[in-house]
C-alpha cells in the first residue's frame, strides 16, 4: 500500500468510485440475470483501482479510451448512472441514443473517446488523440486501456513505435487480469509485456492494480511527465476480474480454479484495501463509509428503476447518425 | 433421420474431415478447452489434441497469415474466426495473399484453407459484433464463398470446403447455431456452385442466402395460402454462384426477390439482381427487387436492430406487390 | 483556362485546404521530402513543416488508427495510402472503427477524416498493386467515396472530402496523375452526391467512374461518328450516389452500360445496374449492362494485363449491340 | 571477416551466387533503362551477402519467403536466370508464367514461397510454414526475409509472439538496409530491432550483412538448432542497397549522399571483400574467379536474349489459375 496522503477528498472520491463501479456492475449482472439487459456485457469488478486509479489523476480534458469490458472506465472518467443504464438497456437517453449498448458505452462530454468491441481497436486511436494534441499545442494526456490479451495485436506495436518516435503524450495502460477470455495470458503472451514497449524506446512501469493509491501516484507523475513533452509510458497493472469473461460464462472451473478466485476477491480486493487504509488512517469511519455505499446503492437503484421505464429509441432514428451534418 | 443443429453439424464435418486427412488443424481463439464461445467445436481438442486444435492469441492479422502459409506448404489449416466482423482485420492476409498466390504463382502453388467465421444481426451485439460481410470476400477473385442455411447445408459445405484446393471463407449464421435439420448419419458432401431450390412455385423467385431462407420460407407459406406460389432457392455458394439455376427460375417465374443479410448497397443482393437482370431481362415481369440489410451500422438497442434486417412480412409484403404488378419502384 | 495535372490539382487542394484550416495535416509513407512515390505533395512539407506533413513508418493500420483519434478529438488528418491495395490492411480502422463511430455514439463523436489513394491497373504492378477497391469501402454504411475523373474533379471533390464532417476515402486513378485538364484559379467546391453529365445523348446511358469516364467518352465520339448518341455520366461519388439524375437519364434513353475498374461481380457496377433496373424498369428497352475489371487477380505481363479493363472499343461494341435490341444476353 | 574453412566448394558457390545476383541485377537494370521492361523493379545489389549467405545454410527442402526486393533471394535458393528473366518480362516461360513479374517472382520448386509486393506480408506466411512443419513433424526451416522498413508493420509482433510460444523452425531474417523507401530507418524505427524479437523471448542476433561467411555460419548455427527445435531466432543483417529504392529512384542526394553510397561500395562491397579472402586463402586464384564471373555474365546475356525472344503468354491464360483444380 502506497503511504498516506493528506488529501482527503481525493481519497474519498476513489473510494466512492470504485463502489461506484462495484455497484453499477452489480446492478448490471442483476439485469442480465433478470433477463432485463440485451445481449451480453464484460463486468469489471474486482479491477475497480486501476480504472479509478488512472481516471482520478486525470483532468476532463484528458481523454481516454475504453473496452469491451468498459463500464469501469466509464464511471471513472465522470459518467453517470442513468444515461449508463439507460445505454445498457438501449434506451433512448443512454450516452449513445441506444445505439451502442454496453461495448460502445461512453460519456462522450467527459474525455472518453468510447469503448471498443474490437480488441485493441482503439490503441490507434488513443495514439491518434495524443498526435492531436501535440499538432494542435493541446497539454491534454490520453490514456489507453486494454487488456493483457489485446498486446496479442499487432496494432499495439506499430502505434508504440510512432508514439515513441514523436514523443506523443499518451499512456498505454494493460490491464493484466491474467486472462484472455478463457484462457490463460501466459499460454498466449511469450516474453516479457514491459519489454515489449520498452524495446520501442518506451519507459514501461509495473504495479500492482489492487491498489488504488499505488496506481494513481504512478498515473500523476506520468501525467505531468506527459504535459512536459516526455510521454509515452507503458503501464502493466496486475489485477484480476471477479467475474467470468462476460456475465454467461459461469462453469470456468476448466480454465481456472475456484480458490484462484477465492484468494484474489478475499485477500487482494482493493476496495476492502482502501477501505481499511481509509479508516486505519483516520480519513473516514466505518459508518462514513457505509452511508456512502448506501447511498451509491440507493443511486443505483433508482436509476436502474428509471432505465426501465425510459422510452425506446423512435424507430426513425435507425437511419439518424449514419452520417454526421 | 437424426435432428442435429447446425452448432453439431459443424462439429461433426470437422470430426471427420480431421479423422480423414492428417494434414488438417484448426486454428483460431480459444478453440481448444472452451471449443469457442458458441460451443461449436466441444471435444475436438480432447479427440485431436492441441496440437492440431490450436488456442491462438487474440492475433487475427497473425494466424490468418500462418493459416496461408501452412496451406501453401502441405497442410490443410480450418481457421476459427470468432466473429465474422474480425474479417477486416484479416482482409490484407485473405485477399492480397491467399486469394492472388494461385494465380500470381502461376498456378504454382495453391492455399488450400477454410476460413469458418459467423454473419448476422438481431443478437444485441451492437455494430461491431453483427455485420455479414460476404459481399467483400466475394468481390475478391480466388477466394470461395459459402453460405450455409441450415445444418445440413452447413456440415456438407464445410466437409467440401475442407477438401477444396483453394481459400474457402464460410459465413454461419451465429444465430442459428442452435437450430436443429435433420442430417443423415452417413457421409455425405454439398458440391460448390450447384444451387438449392428448397420449394417449387411458378408465381414468383425468392433466391436467399444464409438465415434468409428461412424467411423466404416463411413468406413462401404465407403467400401460398393466398395463392402465390414461391420458388424458393438458395445458392449455397455466393462464389461460385449456380446463375443457371437462378435463371432458369426467374424465365419460369418472371419475378424475382433477393434475400441476403449483407447491407444492400453494393452488396451480395446486387449482384445476383444484376445477373438475372442482364441474363433473364426479357422473361421478366416487373424489376427484380433487392432486401438486405438496411445500410446502417447495426444498431444496439433491440427497438432499433430489429427494423435493420428483412422479414418475412416484410418479404411477403414485397411479393404481394410484384405479383400484383404494381410498378413499385419506377416513379 | 489554365490547365495543370491531377497531380498539381491534388497538390493545390490539398495546399489550399491546409492553409484555410490549421488542424488539417497529412499522415503517410514518405509523403513529406519524398512527396510520396507519385510525386503528388512535392512541396507541402516546405510550406507546412514536418509537423503537419507526417512521414509514417510502414505502418497502414497504425497511422491509419492514429487518423480516426486525431478526428475524433478535433483535427482533420488526410491520410496518404500509398496504394489502394493496402486499404485490406486498413479495413478494421476504417470500417470497424471510422464508419461506425458517429452512429455508435449516438451522433456524439465525428470522425472528419480523408483517404486518399488510387486505383487503376495496366501500370505493369501485378496483383497487389492494381486493385480498384471502391467497391468494399461503398458497401459500408457510414464513408464516403469519391472518385473523381479529372485534375478538376479531383481538386473540387478533396476540398469538399477535407471539408465533410464525416470520413471519406477517395480513389484516384495511378495512371491518371499526368493527365491535364483545364482547372480555374478561383477557389471551387465540388458537392457529394451530385452527378456530372459529361455528354447529352438520347440512344444510350453510359455511367463511368474515374478513368472509365474518358473511355466512355472515347467510346461516345466513336458512336456518334455511327449516328448513336451517348449520355456519359460521372456519378462522382459512389456514397452518395446521385441516383436521380442516373435514373432520369436512363427513362430517357431507355439504355444503360455501367463501367468502373473494379472488378465486376459483387462490385460497383451491380449497385448501379440494380439501381437503374429497380426503378427504371419499365422504361427500359435492354438489360442494364454491367462492365468492370474481369473477375481475374490482375496479372503482370501486359499480354493478358490489358485484357482485364473495359476499353473504349469494347464499350462501343456493347453499345451498338443494346441500341441494334440484340437479345445480347438472354438465351 | 570470419575465419578460414577448407570447403573450397562452398565457399566458390557463395561467391559464383553472390556474383549471379549482382550479374542478374545489372542485366535487369538495362532492361529498365531499354525500355524492355515492364513496371518497375527493386535492385538487389549491395545485399548479396544477406541472401547467399542464409540460402547457403538452407537445403532445398528449406523455405523462405522474399520480398518486393526479391531477386537476390529468388537466385539464392537457386533459381536459373532463364525463367527469371522471362518472368521479369512477363513471358510465358517465366516462373509464375508471366503473372507475378518481378515483385512475385520464385522459383517455387527450391521452396521459394513467393516474392511478396505487401512489405511484411510474408511473415505469417514464413510462421505458418514452420508451424506445418512442427505439425507434420518434418524437419525444414524457414526463412522469412525483410526489411527494416518492415519492421514498422504489426504482423510481425503477431506472429513472432506464435512463433516464440510454439518454437517454430522459423528465422526472421530483417535486411537492414538503413533505408524505408526515401526515409533512413532511425526516423521510422524506435527503440530497438533486436530488442523487439528479445521481448517476445526470441533469441536474436546482428550480424554483418557484408560478411557472406559471418551470415553463412551464424545461420547454419541457428538451423540446426532449429531442427533440434530450439527455434524461432532473430537476425539483423546491416547491409546497404546501391541503387535506389527501385530502378526509377535516380536523384536520391534529398535523402542519402553519395559519400554515404561510395564509401560502402568502395569499402564494404561484399563481393569484393569475398574474392579478396578467397584469394588470399589460395581457395581461387583471380584467372579463376575472372573466368567463372565472365562465365556468369555470359550466361545472363543468352539468358536476356532468350527472354526477349520468348512468347508471352496466351490471352487464354487471363482465366487460368484463379482457383485451383
Ligand atoms: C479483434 C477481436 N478479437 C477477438 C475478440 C473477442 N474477444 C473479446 S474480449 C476478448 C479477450 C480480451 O482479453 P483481454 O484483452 O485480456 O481483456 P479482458 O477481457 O481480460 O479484460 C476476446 C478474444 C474481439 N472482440 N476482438
Ligand atoms: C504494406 C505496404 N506498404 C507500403 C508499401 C510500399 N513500399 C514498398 S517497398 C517499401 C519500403 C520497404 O522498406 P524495407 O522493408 O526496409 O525494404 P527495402 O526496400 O529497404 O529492401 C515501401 C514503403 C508496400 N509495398 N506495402
Ligand atoms: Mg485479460
Ligand atoms: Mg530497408
Amino acid at each position: 500500500m502506497a503511504k498516506a496522503k493528506t488529501n482527503t477528498e481525493d481519497y474519498l472520491r476513489m473510494y466512492r468510485q470504485m463502489v461506484r463501479i462495484r455497484t453499477f456492475e452489480d446492478n448490471a449482472n442483476q439485469l442480465y440475470l433478470n433477463a432485463k439487459m440485451p445481449g451480453l456485457t464484460h463486468m469489471y469488478s474486482g479491477e475497480e483501482a486501476v480504472a479509478v486509479g488512472i481516471c482520478e489523476a486525470l483532468t476532463d480534458d484528458d481523454r481516454i479510451t475504453s473496452t469491451h469490458r468498459g463500464h469501469g472506465h466509464c464511471v471513472a472518467k465522470g459518467a453517470n448512472f442513468k444515461e449508463m443504464f439507460c445505454e445498457l438497456l438501449g434506451k433512448e437517453e443512454g450516452y449513445c441514443r441506444g445505439k451502442g449498448g454496453s461495448m460502445h458505452i461512453a460519456d462522450q462530454s467527459h474525455g472518453n473517446l468510447g469503448a471498443n468491441a474490437i480488441v485493441g481497436g482503439s490503441m490507434g486511436i488513443a495514439t491518434g488523440s495524443a498526435l492531436r494534441a501535440k499538432l494542435l499545442g493541446q497539454d491534454d494526456v490520453t490514456v489507453c486501456f486494454f487488456g493483457d490479451g489485446a498486446t496479442a495485436q499487432g496494432l499495439l506495436y506499430e502505434v508504440m513505435n510512432m508514439a515513441a518516435l514523436w514523443n506523443l503524450p499518451v499512456i498505454y495502460a494493460c490491464e493484466n487480469n491474467g486472462y484472455s477470455e478463457y484462457t490463460k495470458t501466459e499460454e498466449i503472451a511469450a516474453g516479457s509485456i514491459t519489454a515489449r514497449a520498452e524495446a520501442f524506446g518506451i519507459e514501461a512501469f509495473k504495479v500492482d492494480g489492487q491498489d488504488v493509491l499505488a496506481v494513481n501516484e504512478l498515473t500523476q507523475k506520468l501525467v505531468a511527465r506527459c504535459r512536459k513533452g516526455e510521454g509515452p509510458f507503458f503501464i502493466e497493472l496486475e489485477t484480476y476480474r471477479y467475474h467470468g469473461h462476460h456475465v454467461g460464462d459461469i462453469n470456468r472451473e476448466y480454465y481456472r480454479t475456484k480458490d484462484e478466485e477465492k484468494s484474489w476477491k478475499e485477500d487482494r480486493d482493493p476496495i476492502v484495501r482502501f477501505r481499511g487504509y481509509l479508516v486505519e488512517q483516520g480519513i473516514a469511519t466505518e459508518d462514513e463509509l457505509e452511508a456512502m455505499n448506501a447511498e451509491i446503492a440507493k443511486d443505483a437503484s433508482e436509476a436502474v428503476a428509471y432505465a426501465e421505464q425510459a422510452a425506446y429509441p423512435d424507430g426513425s432514428e435507425v437511419n439518424m447518425h449514419v452520417y454526421a451534418d | 433421420m437424426r435432428e442435429i443443429t447446425l452448432s453439431q453439424a459443424v462439429n461433426e464435418a470437422l470430426a471427420e474431415e480431421m479423422r480423414r486427412d492428417p494434414t488438417t488443424f484448426i486454428l483460431g481463439e480459444d478453440v481448444a478447452e472452451a471449443g469457442t464461445p458458441f460451443k461449436v467445436l466441444s471435444g475436438l481438442v480432447e479427440e485431436f489434441g492441441t496440437a492440431r486444435v490450436i488456442d491462438t492469441p487474440i492475433s487475427e492479422p497473425g494466424f490468418m497469415g500462418l493459416a496461408v502459409g501452412a496451406a501453401m506448404t502441405g497442410a490443410r489449416p480450418i481457421v476459427d474466426l470468432m466473429f465474422g466482423d474480425f474479417i477486416f482485420l484479416i482482409m490484407d492476409q485473405l485477399c492480397n495473399q491467399a486469394a492472388k498466390i494461385h494465380y500470381m504463382s502461376g498456378g504454382k502453388l495453391n492455399v488450400p484453407l477454410v476460413l469458418r467465421t459467423n454473419m448476422g444481426a438481431t443478437r444485441r451485439s451492437a455494430a461491431q459484433h453483427s455485420q455479414s460481410l460476404q459481399a467483400l470476400v466475394a468481390h475478391i477473385p480466388g477466394v470461395k464463398v459459402a453460405m450455409p442455411s441450415s445444418a445440413y447445408e452447413a456440415k456438407g459445405l464445410l466437409k467440401t470446403a475442407i477438401r477444396d484446393n483453394n481459400p474457402v471463407v464460410i459465413f454461419e449464421d451465429k444465430l442459428m447455431y442452435q437450430d436443429k435439420a435433420p442430417v443423415p448419419e452417413e457421409e455425405y458432401l454439398i458440391p460448390f456452385g450447384v444451387a438449392n431450390v428448397k420449394r417449387e412455385g411458378s408465381d414468383i423467385t425468392l433466391i436467399a442466402t444464409s438465415s434468409m431462407v428461412q424467411v423466404a420460407e416463411k413468406a413462401a407459406a404465407t403467400l401460398a395460402k393466398e395463392g402465390i406460389e414461391c420458388e424458393v432457392i438458395d445458392p449455397r455458394t455466393i462464389v461460385p454462384l449456380d446463375e443457371a439455376t437462378l435463371i432458369a427460375s426467374v424465365k419460369k417465374t418472371s419475378r424475382a426477390i433477393v434475400i441476403d443479410e449483407g447491407h444492400q448497397s453494393y452488396g451480395v443482393t446486387s449482384e445476383i439482381a444484376s445477373r438475372l437482370n442482364e441474363k433473364a431481362f426479357y422473361y421478366l415481369d416487373a424489376p427484380v427487387v433487392r432486401m438486405g440489410a438496411m445500410d446502417v451500422p447495426i444498431p444496439f438497442s433491440p427497438a432499433l436492430e430489429d427494423l435493420t434486417v428483412p422479414t418475412p412480412e416484410a418479404v411477403a409484403d414485397m411479393a404481394r406487390k410484384l405479383c400484383a404488378g404494381d410498378m413499385i419502384h419506377a416513379a
